[in-house]
């Protein structure tokens, strides 16, 4: 690994001070699992390195009457076993659950998580893409290897967002807490990502000097219906090929009101507002789900090697609206 | 290669090899700053040191009585064009350049659409200006560098005989419309690649049409070109709205200009008008 | 989310090894405790005083010139100590085999640095430096100028009329006629040949190798069903765990080297070879070593990297090799795009199997993967008529060698599914099918030499193949009803699977020591099958001495070792325990000698056990500590101051060098064989796919196996679990993918090439042994390491296909995306031929 | 974090960031990195300021606290396996995916290839080193190792080893599924999981047994 600066602050004022003297020169270490890879690849080079790890501001889960509050620095392991998480957003505890390995979890942060970089292996290879400022992108191309790539709203770069806990936190309503050099700023967890029409170069809002601090969940879905599922490759340590997060309010078996979100299928996890609005008052049936599934992929592009991703898609937002069969045979 | 170091970025390929990727962004500055430096210097020249234009000669009053009040100049076809090609080159200028400065928006559509507008109007302009216009009249002549050079030494205060009265177009008005040929046929020469590497309704993607150091090398090519219209663009909105220039300004939007104005700055032998108005065949653009 | 499996306990291990001491018994190998403390020390483990650091520039390109090398940057900078580029290689050697042949070196062959990279990430040159940090920010200032070359990544395109060449002199290995060495050969298929790939369907153009026997016209004319299959196999990595880092230094002109192999004593020469010396200057140290899989059978050719820098600093240098590194030297398996035509018989018999194989090969080193999948097909289902026809292709990607069972998984996983087919269509049981397709007793195979067919020493699959049936409740799983609850649907896969089990002809040398101890020396590699232990249990069981008293010395060239196997292609259980079973012998005639000699009467009135040497009938004698003192003193061939005259030349030098110490035995493997030893295994799993998903999970799985006699129960079930999961790794993921424009792989990390994970297998895994002893070796015991491989693979292929329908898949590995749009499809939607996707 | 302590004594000061910026920076880079002209503005400032001499740190490793020289990029396991001769912590990745170097840090297992040695300042590692009694008995974990003859090649089993005493302390009677999920974030070539997590189970069990007795 290149040699670097590093500083540990244990305040998030602090921080701040060192992202805004070191501007473009810094790079944010939470868990530091996605940044030890730019850093050992020699591909970013960073010469001040900001381990927020000491910063006591941004750990931990504070419960509150009208919902939870967790730091950006808390562990993926804490927000699995936090007892309140499990009981009342369980939807949140299964995606981290289901995030890379135990040691990973254990260190990785759910800041980190919904904030690290795209797995494109062009990207990541250190390849000159429109993501890393070039001028081409080579998963899009008449050969490129493109099967986990983008089916929607790629433009340009076909890059996909690789976080587990991004979706469940958009079906929670979630809040994302930023601090900036302008002061503090709350987002909707959809509104925290973006794609590459807006910012090719990046996956999120923060510009540099800016720090996730916390995600705020309201109690409005706790305890509902709630759906996640993840498709891999390998049953552990494997990005989603796929995934989907809806947290639904049924009263009798009519829906009656619900968020749904998918990642692994465009540069941001997208919130299925078109289906939110066409399942309401339905029946949650398998039915209802079908048809929201055919809705679901309207307009999705495929690559040469990344069709299945469409009725994967298809399928996942079915269950999620219709549930899925528990099969059990004898022995 | 060498030169274009400092104005351009590069990154290394696939195959580690050293290939340009686009201009630095820090031209965009250079480019505005020129212009407006341009505009700054020339304004000052015109308020403080150009002296009263004269003309060899007198306007020949004889003629006022038989031209219209109002001279016709550029023709419904001609304004339209040029119009158009103005919103685009806009939009262009506008999509291109300010994600690159910060603010935010998804360009690329409005780009490759609004650059697919400026071709096609410059194809027609092209086959219209050939084939409906006087081709020739916004090409300089010699009567052009000679005025040019009288006006030069008198402004030096060296003895030269005043110059002729000007033609359709004065030399500045056809070394402008030079430039941009230049500029522009280079951005859109290159922009035309360029499609092929986003998803448009025209052909199938194929990035790899040509090396990485090609492709670099047009990006590059692009984005000079872009960056010098930039400057191009600000001088031209300067002189159209310049007290003494309205008149030509208005001419671009109604079509005709005052017969005063032709009579004391175009000379009829060179743009001839007819009388009784009804336009000559030197008419338009 | 958790799997949603049922866990049954785990079945009880079975007992083996009836009427034995030793063999066929548990026991803690000596190199265990070392192991779990983390005191074992691998390569990467070993320190020197100045120890430098080595970082290697890799090729960008995957095919080009060096036209230019500035290292000036490079070197002016504080702490680099020095650069090697393949000018500071010496000469390759050429090779003295045993019988004193001479092999002369391949022009063709790797040398560990090169001026014309071959693929993308090989190796140009190498820096030294006081730390890697500087290494590495070294390798940065060093200015390469290439000359691009035509390059190909996928056989087909430079196979193609016009394609381009891997090399510039060619693109396949030929064997000449009469030749030993295969050649590198231009060869160009025509635009009528690659017709066949609009359809999907493999091309086959000419192949310079070809053999076949039996009338394979009359069996497809007298088939009831004839399959004709496109398959393509991937290429996988064997990403050794232990990445093969090297440690080197230089002391009183030895090169002292530390690094992982497959068989301490044969890397000794290997290296000697590369480094153009004397194998007598020397020292190869590696006691342990992190996985070979077939990649380190004799280490690797970049161990002699550290070694040449470490001359040229003059200090150790520790060559680290990253994963990434590894992904690029590390070896691979040769991915096979293969076609076969079937003809069966309305019982499913296999009357004419033509096979055609066209084996990925990297850009050096011929493999015999190609001609070796003929080889077990032939074999392992015993058609009546049969032709083989291959093609050994180069291409810019990395090196292949062997991989557990080379050929064989590829063989077995074009066949299996295929059969399995058949079955389907002929309404045939797959087990019933595989019965009578089956190999017996000394079963013949091709290829035929000098007109006649080959045979097996033994072969008793037929049982394994019922008993594990039985074990498996495959009759209950087949008529398991619902096969499909909701999205689910369960699938059951069985597969046959063999491989060559070994070889003959290598030395056994122990000690006696005036203790009273038996020191077995060991030149086997230890990779942790522990056959580097093991084996000398047969020759403790035939003395007689209880395990307590003996001692194994191995991983250390400078501790005498005897003329040992490579542990590669199974043979290290048979060949060993043979030459470990005649040496024992050796061992008990010179005790019979000794005490005749001390005591009186003749040799035979002799016997040993118990740690004695006694007179039969009443037990006067002597103790082994007395007979090894009197060994000593008798001196000649009994304390190894004469060694036997048909031991190797390195025996003999070991002998030499232990003379002395106590009674020394060595020998050398003359038992008789008749045929060829293979082992066998019938593989048998269940899986449960989601339809929506595509996501499947393994939900039980049993490999039954034929290996001769039992030695070490537990490290037998190792092996056997071990290599099936290996090729099930075939089945559910392992590959690698190149972006064919630009000739790179873009699969660099695991998450990319996806070795499968402790969640991938079944929570419990089924193995078993017959335990029946080959009549044709002593012991009895046969190789385990490559013959689950291919049933691992082809057991989950031909499950998935019992679920999903025949007409999924044309390659493997298969995963959701496979699956799901198939399904949508209604037929296969794999790209059939393109490579490395 | 031990910087607290500098942090106090200037928090107060805009200057805080600045200053302590160009003492670990001098002091971070090691090699060429850090800016020249810090130097001598942190000459000056080094004996003042505590922390400055921040390259060596103490770590508390296997129950020992160790004194050692450590550059700010460096990880955990460099660190254990270059500085502190503690080899049985194994690189197989060195990127976070093979789970070859795992190590507890305050009992929580984690890839100490991904790990700034920094950041453990606090906290107690224990490596494969720190497992076994002074007088050699092995913990009951390697010691059903020992029992069921588990693993191969054993370049993963300190990791795995690692990861499972680690487990163990969540959850002391896992099924054979449990302990499976507790350990997947290690990963074995020989792929030998089966008899791994039958040697685990039996650890599981010796574990046990030792706490029942104690």
């Amino acid at each position: 690994m290149p040699a670097f600066e590093l500083f540990q602050p244990n305040s998030i004022a602090d921080a701040q001070k060192l992202l805004q003297q070191h501007g473009a020169d810094a790079w944010i270490m939470a868990g530091g699992l996605d940044s030890f890879d730019w850093l050992k690849d020699r591909i970013k080079r960073p010469k001040a390195v900001v381990d927020l790890s000491g910063i006591g501001e941004l750990k931990g889960v504070r419960v509150s009457g009208d919902g939870i509050e967790i730091g950006a620095m808390t562990t993926l392991t804490e927000v699995v076993k936090h007892p309140v998480i499990r009981e009342k957003y369980s939807l949140l505890a299964e995606g981290a659950e289901l995030a890379a390995s135990p040691q990973i979890r254990n260190q990785g942060t759910i800041g980190g998580n919904v904030s690290q970089d795209t797995r494109c292996w062009y990207y990541r290879g250190g390849w000159p893409c429109y993501r890393a400022g070039g001028n081409i992108c080579y998963a899009d191309t008449p050969t490129g290897r493109n099967r986990e790539h983008a089916i929607l709203h790629a433009e340009r770069c076909v890059a996909v967002n690789p976080s587990d806990s991004a979706p469940a936190l958009i079906a929670l309503d979630a809040k994302f807490v930023l601090r900036t050099p302008k002061g503090e700023r709350i987002v909707d967890a959809e509104d925290y990502f973006i794609g590459p029409d807006i910012d090719i170069t990046r996956l999120h809002i923060l510009k540099p000097g800016d720090l996730l601090t916390a995600i705020r969940i309201p109690s409005t879905w706790a305890g509902a219906r709630f759906y996640f599922e993840k498709v891999r490759d390998r049953n552990v340590w494997d990005f989603a090929l796929l995934n989907v997060a809806s947290a639904m309010h049924v009263s009798g078996n009519t829906i009656e009101s619900i968020r749904l979100s998918v990642n692994g299928a465009a540069a941001r996890p997208l919130r299925l507002r078109a289906v939110e609005n066409a399942v309401r008052g339905k029946p949650a049936t398998t039915a209802t789900g079908e048809m929201a599934g055919r809705l679901a992929v309207q307009g999705a592009v495929p690559l040469q090697f990344n069709a299945y991703k469409i009725p994967l898609m298809r399928n996942l937002v079915k269950r999620a609206i219709g549930g899925v069969e528990e099969a059990k045979w004898a022995s | 290669m060498g030169i274009l170091k400092p104005i351009t970025e590069w990154a290394t390929s696939p195959w580690g090899q050293n290939v340009p990727i686009h201009i630095a962004w820090f031209l965009i500055w250079v480019a505005a700053l020129a212009g407006l430096l341009f505009l700054i210097v020339h304004s000052i020249y015109v308020r403080y040191f150009a002296k009263r234009e004269e003309f060899a000669g007198s306007a020949p009053t004889t003629l006022a009585a038989v031209l219209p009040k109002q001279i016709p100049r550029h023709s419904l076809a001609a304004r339209l064009f040029h119009w158009i090609m103005a919103g685009a080159m806009f939009t262009l200028l506008v999509t291109a350049f300010l994600p690159k400065v910060g603010v935010r928006f998804d360009w690329v559509t409005y780009h490759w659409i609004a650059g697919t507008v400026l071709t096609v109007s410059i194809i027609f302009h092209i086959i219209h200006a050939s084939f409906w216009l006087d081709f020739w009249a916004i090409w300089p002549d010699k009567a052009d560098l000679v005025d040019a050079l009288r006006r030069v030494r008198r402004f030096m205060g060296r003895p030269a005989p005043p110059p002729r009265r000007f033609a359709k177009y004065p030399l500045e008005n056809k070394l402008y419309h030079g430039a941009i040929i230049a500029t522009g046929l280079s951005a859109i020469g290159t922009g035309v690649f360029m499609l092929f590497r986003v998803r448009t309704i025209f052909f199938t993607r194929n990035p790899y049409l040509f090396s990485d150091m090609t492709w670099g090398m047009m990006y590059v090519l692009h984005g000079l070109a872009g960056v010098g219209l930039i400057g191009l663009v600000m001088v031209h909105v300067y002189f159209a709205v310049r007290p003494e220039k309205l008149d030509i300004t208005k001419s671009m939007i109604f079509g005709s200009m005052r017969r005063e104005f032709y009579l004391t700055h175009y000379d009829p032998q060179r743009w001839r008008v007819e009388a009784s108005g009804s336009p000559s065949r030197s008419e338009g653009d | 989310m958790s799997r949603r499996v049922a866990e049954p306990n785990k079945a009880a291990e079975p007992q083996y090894g009836a009427g034995y001491k030793l063999i066929g018994k548990n026991y803690t190998t000596a190199d265990l405790y070392a192991k779990v403390t983390g005191k074992a020390k691998y390569a990467e483990d070993y320190r020197a005083e100045g120890m430098l650091f080595c970082k290697l520039l890799l090729s960008p390109l995957p095919h080009a010139r060096v036209k230019r090398v500035d290292v000036s940057k490079a070197l002016a900078m504080p702490g680099v100590r020095a650069i090697l580029t393949a000018d500071d290689l010496p000469a390759p050697a050429d090779t003295l085999t045993d019988n004193g042949t001479v092999i002369k070196a391949s022009k063709w062959g790797e040398r560990g640095l090169t001026m014309e990279p071959l693929y993308q990430g090989e190796p140009i040159l190498a820096v030294a430096a006081v730390d890697e940090l500087t290494a590495a920010e070294a390798i940065e200032r060093i200015h390469i100028d290439f000359e691009r070359l035509p390059f190909a990544v996928d056989p087909l395109d430079t196979l193609r009329p016009g394609g381009p060449n891997p090399r510039t002199d060619g693109n396949i290995w030929s064997t000449p006629q009469g030749g030993v060495a295969p050649v590198v050969a231009e060869l160009k298929w025509t635009d009528a040949d690659f017709d066949e790939a609009r359809y999907g369907r493999l091309p086959m153009g000419k192949t310079p190798d070809e053999w076949s026997y039996g009338d394979l016209d009359a069996g497809f004319k007298n088939a009831a069903l004839v399959l004709d299959e496109t398959f393509v196999t991937p290429d996988v990595s064997h990403q050794t765990l232990e990445p093969r880092s090297a440690m080197a230094y230089w002391q009183n002109g030895k090169v002292y080297l530390h690094t992982g192999t497959q068989s301490t004593a044969q890397t000794r020469p290997a290296i000697a070879r590369w480094l153009n010396m004397d194998a007598e200057k020397v020292v190869f140290i590696s006691e342990y070593t992190g996985g070979g899989f077939g990649s380190k059978i004799t280490g690797g050719v970049t161990m002699i990297i550290p070694a040449l820098l470490s001359k040229k600093a003059n200090a150790p240098v520790m060559m680290r090799i990253s994963r990434e590194e590894e992904t690029f030297i590390g070896r691979a398996r040769p991915g096979f795009q293969g076609r076969m035509k079937v003809g069966f018989s309305k019982e499913g018999r296999i009357l004419a199997l033509d096979m055609f194989v066209i084996s990925d090969n990297g850009p050096y080193d011929a493999q015999g993967d190609a001609p070796t999948s003929g080889h077990m097909v032939s074999l392992l289902y015993q058609p009546q008529a049969m032709r083989w026809r291959g093609v050994t292709v180069l291409t810019n990607t990395p090196p292949r060698s062997a991989q557990s069972s080379p050929g064989g998984l590829q063989g077995t996983a074009i066949t299996e599914p295929i059969i399995a087919k058949a079955a389907r269509k002929l309404g045939v049981d797959q087990v019933a099918i595989r019965y009578i397709n089956c190999p017996e007793g000394k079963a013949l195979y091709g290829p035929p030499v000098q007109g006649k067919l080959q045979h097996a020493t033994s072969a008793f699959l037929k049982e394994a193949l019922q008993r594990g049936a039985e074990q498996f409740k495959w009759r209950e799983k087949v008529a398991r009803s619902p096969k499909r609850i909701g999205s689910k649907v369960r699938g059951v896969g069985v597969s046959l699977s063999c491989y060559v089990g070994g070889t003959t002809g290598f030395d056994g040398l122990l000690v006696i020591t005036p203790d009273g101890r038996v020191r077995f020396q060991s030149g086997i590699g230890n990779l942790g099958t522990e056959s580097v232990i093991d084996v000398h249990r047969a020759a403790a069981e035939v003395l007689g001495v209880p395990w307590e008293k003996c001692d194994v010395v191995w991983g250390d060239t400078s501790k005498h070792l005897p003329f040992t196997c490579v542990s590669g292609g199974s043979q290290t259980t048979h060949a060993m325990t043979r030459a470990a079973h005649a040496v024992a012998m050796d061992a008990k005639q010179k005790l019979q000698e000794i005490a005749a000699k001390s005591l009186d009467g003749k040799p035979e009135d002799y016997a040993v056990a118990n740690e004695r040497v006694f007179r039969k009938g009443h037990g006067s004698g002597m103790t082994f500590a007395q007979a090894a003192k009197r060994a000593i003193e008798l001196g000649g061939k009994y304390d190894g101051h004469e060694a036997p005259t048909d031991v190797n030349k390195a025996t003999k030098a070991s002998v030499a060098a232990l003379a002395g110490q106590g009674l020394v035995a060595a020998a050398r493997d003359n038992y008789p064989r008749d045929g060829m030893t293979h082992s066998y295994v019938a593989s048998f799993a269940e899986i449960e796919v989601d339809v929506e998903t595509g996501k499947y999970y393994i939900v039980d799985f049993l490999a039954y196996a034929d290996v001769g006699t039992v030695i070490h129960p537990r490290a037998l079930g190792g092996q056997v679990l071990g290599r099936s999961t290996l090729g099930i790794g075939h089945a559910i993921g392992q590959k690698w993918v190149f972006d064919p424009h630009y000739g790179e792989m873009v699969s660099k990390r695991f998450h990319h090439n996806r070795p499968p994970t402790i969640l991938d297998v079944p929570v419990n895994m089924q193995w078993a042994a017959l335990d029946i002893p080959d009549p044709e070796t002593p012991v009895g015991a046969r190789g385990i390491g490559e013959p689950p491989v291919g049933g691992g693979c082809a057991s989950i292929l031909n499950a998935l296909s019992d679920a999903l329908g025949d007409e999924v898949f044309r390659r493997a590995p298969v995963n959701a995306d496979t699956i799901l749009t198939s399904l949508e499809a209604g037929r296969p939607m794999q790209h059939p031929l393109i490579a490395h996707i | 974090m031990a910087d607290t302590a500098d942090l106090r004594i200037i928090e107060d000061t805009p200057k805080a960031v600045s200053r302590r910026r160009f003492i670990k920076g001098v002091i971070a880079g090691g090699a060429a990195v850090s800016s020249a002209n810090y130097l001598f503005r942190a000459s000056v400032l080094l004996g003042q300021i505590p922390g400055a001499g921040e390259r060596l740190i103490t770590i508390h490793i296997n129950g020992q606290q160790r004194r050692v020289d450590v550059m700010k990029q460096e990880t955990l396991a460099w660190t254990l396996r270059y500085k502190l001769g503690l080899t049985g912590t194994k690189l197989g990745c060195d990127r976070a995916e093979c789970g070859a170097c795992t190590v507890l840090i305050d009992d929580v297992p984690h890839y100490s290839c991904s790990v700034l040695t920094h950041t453990v300042r606090a906290q107690k590692v224990v490596t494969i080193e720190g497992l076994a009694n002074a007088d050699g008995t092995l913990h009951p974990v390697q010691q059903g190792i020992i029992d069921e003859q588990g693993f191969q090649c054993a370049f993963c089993m300190s990791g795995f080893i690692m990861a499972t005493v680690g487990f163990l302390k969540t959850n002391p009677s896992p099924t054979r599924s449990e302990l499976a999920h507790g350990i997947s974030g290690n990963l074995c070539r020989c792929q030998d999981y089966d008899k791994i997590l039958t040697a685990m189970m039996r650890g599981a069990e010796n574990l046990r047994r030792a706490n029942r007795v104690s």
